[in-house]
């Protein structure tokens, strides 16, 4: 269960033991607040519930929640050490409510295409949780077999054309599944999701231009935390605001606050609509942030939500972005809006973490792959030669 | 079954394929799908399928025609994507790192039935640097996941084009215009050339010479000067260059014991280096020559690009050399 | 000596003999013109020679001229076919304003790099007539010594990075470049010139995308002819004005009448400014016209200006940009502001086609390259291996 | 003379190269040009050089890195763009059609004054698909106009590095940072170790066994193996791949007269390729093998990756199987 950096909490109630306890007794502790402030509180961009079901608010939290349980699970495993966990790692956790706001407007047979960040996207297209941690255990059961591991899970069943470990395509992929949408005139939409260093690349002026170009119903989440790695997104581009680009492509193009899914959700509707109904591109800029270092686990500690002590951010930035945590912000609005009761909430914190805990003891359980297995799948149905031997 | 340019036979299966499946799509920059036949027929893709299978308005941006075309072939519809010829390897990252690698990164989920439709230069004199390439395919061959064909005749040009659209991994297609110098009947029906499946154009005793496309219409040129000259050469055409078919060459060698593989790619790490280390593996003790443009770029002037590009008179002269 | 399409003008005075001959009267039979008039004349783009010095003006006007006559009489000789001439052959004819309206805003050591459609370009920016002949001849005294043909001519001491027959790497070489006048402090600013189908490239994004970031003295003119081989500009991309991407990167950006020297030198000398001073970017796009084919001579007749009877555009439409036609219009400018005679002029232009012939003359004496030549130049000082034979 | 890692002894050839050349400048993405020494004497030329030379806010943008510093080398000043290791074919239509013929297609009018270093990945367990390659020096050997250079160590790293400074065509080194597991001293001072020049590293009579980069590193990992094989090898580190130093190896087979070539790429077509078809040309008679990665993108998997990678045991076994 992590808690947040011991060191020297700048905020109200970061001591306290669950980020989700924490979150809501910060709030409550700055005011007691009705279902309509909380509506409109928040920096400008937040909306409220209004127009949206409930079944979809509440879809939206465990959505989160999973992504947030799993990849902090995930986390305590890789450093507790005892599984011998290797390999990539990009964590995700912070910009959680980028990927359930956007998934919430998404039907269950469009596109996404994802990037190395894409732990939560999966998450929220309904990724299955115990083949995303079998893989990465590197396990047989998981979902790529074990020949991906973490940077590369994909579900093409569930419309997920996969993770990459390559900055740039997704915005191609999406592309060219929102074209293929359109010859099979199924109203499919599909969307690719990117850091603000994956803007840099030629392949999202490429995906957008012909987007634009095609008028394909496609959507570009610039996911902007801030940084690529460890430099700051205002060193790597001219642009303060990345949305500012779609104005050089004619396109719809619109930033809005990452850290809040209700808002992303209401962006995100928009898009979809104009992506199904006009068979029109956006681009959407979230305005974002990861607690965690860009890969690894430098600064990280069990126990702990986020990674203190990075020599490129302060530790107050990062405390800064986790008070505006999306999770407790959403579980203060649902509750205060009496879509949730506060037992209910911690049910489902209870059930999701049940889930979380299965999937790893699945994944700790199952077979490592065949040393020999790795010769397959360069071509359907066949093997390549084991050329390291001499026969 | 008549005699038919290579680009029209190679429309002839992309129709086939395009009326047999509603939703199989090309994307392509400026050599739009028309051809006229021998019989004055025209084959419009365009025209018959229409500007959202067949946009007739792509932008200059192979990254685009493969990069979507590979979007397109995730989602299970068969895409084409034809690239123009100066510009091989504009799209080569997106092949090496994405297409060639996602079945197998994904542990087999991931379907490509993607062709690519590489035109290809050629040695022509005039063109110079960037438009007289050939060769490339070699570079395809290299990594792992792509399929390369390289028909050196309209028949061939048309059935691997065929069989390259029943596969469910990408595949792809080199078309030198060059191979129509090696007219062949084409039948009207829609066949198969399989791919991974070499052709013994003529059989001999003294040496193996084996060639692919433009190299192979050069050998074929050359064949009356090997018969005059008194020499009995076994001629293979691997036309596929990966999966490479060796064992055909390397049977061949067992009996000729002399090997002569010529190439108008470049001498270091073309598809001749591929097949001698294949062969020299196999058959120790055979003679191994290769016959290749030179490791350099294609300059313009008429006599040093044909001085430097093997033709039907250096292969007899290596021939000769060979089994001297 | 070209002439109008004798099929069936359709404007005033197209059959006449010399197309500046043409222009001039059609332009006189219009209305006679004062010197303050014409300088108002045009599109609303136009402006006059107010603050430009007669030498820079008549420079201009003998640069067209050059570049005209040359690419005129270099067609004729492919048509003639005496001399075998083979190879690409991309016609900039029409275009010629945006050469040399922008290299009258350079200086002699400031860069360009240019593409496939680049006589022009290299001929304003002092490119040797004779040497860019032989080169089109295939002679070893030409610019690439026989190696390049028309698609490849360079001349790096006169700061040309060469033409190119791929589109869309000059944006990388131009911004290259300006880096490096950047590190040495030399002030010098880098031109990239490129069609309106090189806009579609990854490069091009990321040549500007760089400049802007890093802020360098790039200057981007995309010469928008209207066509991309036979495809329209419209077809290919969203934007109705090209120089509007400029506006998602937040660069300076406009668009100028391309068959109006006057006009591009005025926006072009801003840019420029910009450049050397600011160290700033900017991106121009030149309305403009090829009045050939794409390459080769498709339509082309002997002594005719311009290719008529193809099947994506309209004769009406060539002739209608012809009778745009900036050398005539300058020509007229200056004549009615004194600043050359009627005499003047037609000693500029004998003077121009003497140099055009001799150029000519030049390649026709020149040796061919050595066959074995073509192993050279692949690293300095040292030959490749002729492995085409068996040794 | 001490131990150093292979990033601090290339960085100590760029500092010298950029303390005597007051523009030699380097775009690079965040792989940030600054490493602590043995000593714990640190380099760091961003902040010895600055923003302008060194700028440290590289874009995610490789194709604006190498044509970028193409662009600069075009003026003269000497450049050098470092890669990451994922994405060593982002820029390769750059280097194939540009850099590369540059030179070339102007009738030696362009120096191009540019080092591409290319951090490489190498054959990492859990890493996968994108980010486990290695062999793609290969591809860039194929084609003409760069020079291409593997250091084995350390010491052969700055030196390489070093010699490339000083070339006026374009030189790509593939940096792998296995080369660290074959520890060498490095001089503080300048050196250079020369272009095209073969390190015979160990005389032997039985066979010649020639690998480069990682694969040197394993092959010299099995020396003790083979020792107590009793097999007596001759072990060639080419270090050079373009132009590739032949004749040493040549002459070595001559002697030995079987020759096995270790390498990390892929089978089909890697270097192994070049080298065999050479020898194969060269010494008709001997013996050829060669031990490389599968034609397969590198699994996630420790259990595959390790099976597929030829390490020491492999080459021990593989030396046994030809000697036999
Ligand atoms: C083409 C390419 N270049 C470089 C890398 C190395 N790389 C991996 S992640 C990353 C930073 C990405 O930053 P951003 O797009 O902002 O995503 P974030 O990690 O912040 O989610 C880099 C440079 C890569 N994977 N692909
Ligand atoms: C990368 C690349 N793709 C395709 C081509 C083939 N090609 C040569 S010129 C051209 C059209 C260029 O159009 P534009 O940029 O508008 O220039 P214009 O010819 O009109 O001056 C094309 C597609 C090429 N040379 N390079
Ligand atoms: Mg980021
Ligand atoms: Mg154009």
């Amino acid at each position: 269960m992590p808690e947040f950096n011991e060191t020297g909490p700048e905020k109200k109630g970061v001591s306290r033991r669950s980020f989700l306890q924490f979150a809501g007794v910060a709030a409550t502790a700055t005011a007691v607040v009705s279902s309509a402030r909380v509506a409109m509180a928040g920096n400008g961009w937040t909306i409220g519930l209004e127009g949206v079901p409930d079944e979809r608010a509440l879809w939206m939290y465990r959505t989160m929640l999973r992504s947030r349980w799993w990849e902090e699970e995930m986390k305590e495993a890789f450093l507790a050490g005892k599984d011998g966990l290797y390999g990539a790692f990009h964590i995700s956790i912070g910009e959680e409510a980028c990927s359930a706001g956007v998934m919430a407007a998404l039907n269950e047979d469009d596109y996404i295409a994802s990037n190395h960040r894409g732990h939560s996207h999966l998450i929220a297209k309904g990724g299955d949780l115990s083949k995303m941690s079998a893989e990465l255990f590197f396990k047989d059961s998981g979902y790529n077999k074990g020949f991906g591991g973490s940077m590369h899970i994909t579900d093409v069943s569930k419309g997920i054309l996969g993770m990459n470990g390559i900055i740039g395509p997704q915005y191609l992929f999406a592309a060219g599944a929102a074209y293929s949408a359109k010859v099979r005139g199924t109203k499919q939409v599909a969307v690719a999701f990117g850091g603000d260093g994956s803007v840099n690349n030629g392949w999202y002026y490429s995906g957008l231009r012909n987007a634009a170009l095609y008028k394909l119903p496609m959507i570009a989440v610039v996911e902007n935390n801030g940084y690529q790695m460890s430099m700051p997104q205002q060193r790597t581009n001219s642009l303060i605001n990345l949305h500012q680009f779609g104005a050089g492509l004619d396109i719809a193009h619109e930033s809005v606050n990452g850290m809040d899914v209700m808002a992303v959700y209401a962006v995100a509707k928009r898009a979809v609509e104009r992506a199904r109904n006009e068979s029109l591109p956006t681009l959407i800029e979230a305005k974002t942030y990861r607690y965690y270092d860009h890969s690894g686990l430098a600064g990280a500690k069990p126990g702990v939500m986020g990674a203190f002590g990075l020599p490129y951010r302060s530790d107050a930035e990062v405390r800064a972005w986790i008070a505006e945590d999306p999770i407790p912000k959403l579980r203060r609005q649902l509750v205060a809006n009496s879509i949730l009761t506060e037992e209910k909430a911690d049910e489902i914190e209870a059930e999701v973490r049940k889930e979380v805990t299965e999937s790893i003891e699945f994944a700790r359980n199952s077979a490592a792959p065949d040393a020999q297995a790795g010769l397959q799948h360069v071509f359907a149905g066949s093997s390549v030669s084991p050329s390291q031997f001499i026969v | 079954m008549v005699n038919k340019p290579s680009n029209f036979a190679m429309l002839e299966a992309l129709q086939h394929g395009m009326r047999n499946d509603p939703h199989m799509t090309m994307l392509y920059e400026y050599q739009r799908p028309v051809a006229a036949g021998p019989l004055g027929n025209v084959i419009d893709l365009y025209k018959e399928f229409g500007d959202l299978r067949i946009p007739d308005w792509g932008p200059i941006d192979e990254e685009w025609h493969v990069g979507g075309a590979a979007g397109i072939a995730m989602t299970g519809v068969r895409a084409i994507a034809r690239v123009p010829s100066m510009c091989v390897t504009r799209c080569f990252e997106l092949v090496f790192n994405q297409v060639g690698k996602l079945r197998h990164m994904t542990g087999g989920q991931v379907n490509m039935p993607l062709v690519i439709w590489q035109d290809a230069a050629g040695r022509n004199p005039g063109m110079a640097g960037q438009h007289a390439d050939a060769g490339q395919e070699a570079l395809y061959a290299s990594i792992p996941g792509i399929k390369v064909v390289v028909p050196s005749n309209p028949y061939d040009a048309k059935g691997l084009l065929a069989a390259a659209l029943q596969e469910n991994d990408p595949v792809i297609i080199f078309h030198y215009p060059a191979i129509d110098g090696n007219p062949t009947d084409v039948p009207d029906d829609n066949y198969v050339v399989p791919i991974g499946e070499a052709a013994i154009r003529q059989e001999g005793t003294d040496l193996t010479i084996v060639g692919y496309g433009p190299a192979a219409v050069e050998i074929k040129r050359a064949l009356p000067g090997l018969e005059e000259a008194g020499i009995s050469a076994e001629v293979i055409d691997p036309r596929t260059v990966k999966p490479m078919p060796i064992d055909p060459i390397i049977e061949s060698v067992r009996k000729t014991n002399r090997l002569l593989v010529v190439d108008h790619g470049h001498e270091t790490l073309g598809t001749a280096a591929e097949i001698i280390a294949r062969v020299a593996i196999a058959v120790p003790g055979a003679k191994f020559a290769r016959s290749t443009f030179p490791d350099a770029p294609p300059p313009g002037a008429r006599e040093m690009i044909a001085w430097m590009t093997p033709d039907a008179p250096k292969i007899v002269e290596a021939a000769k050399h060979m089994v001297a």
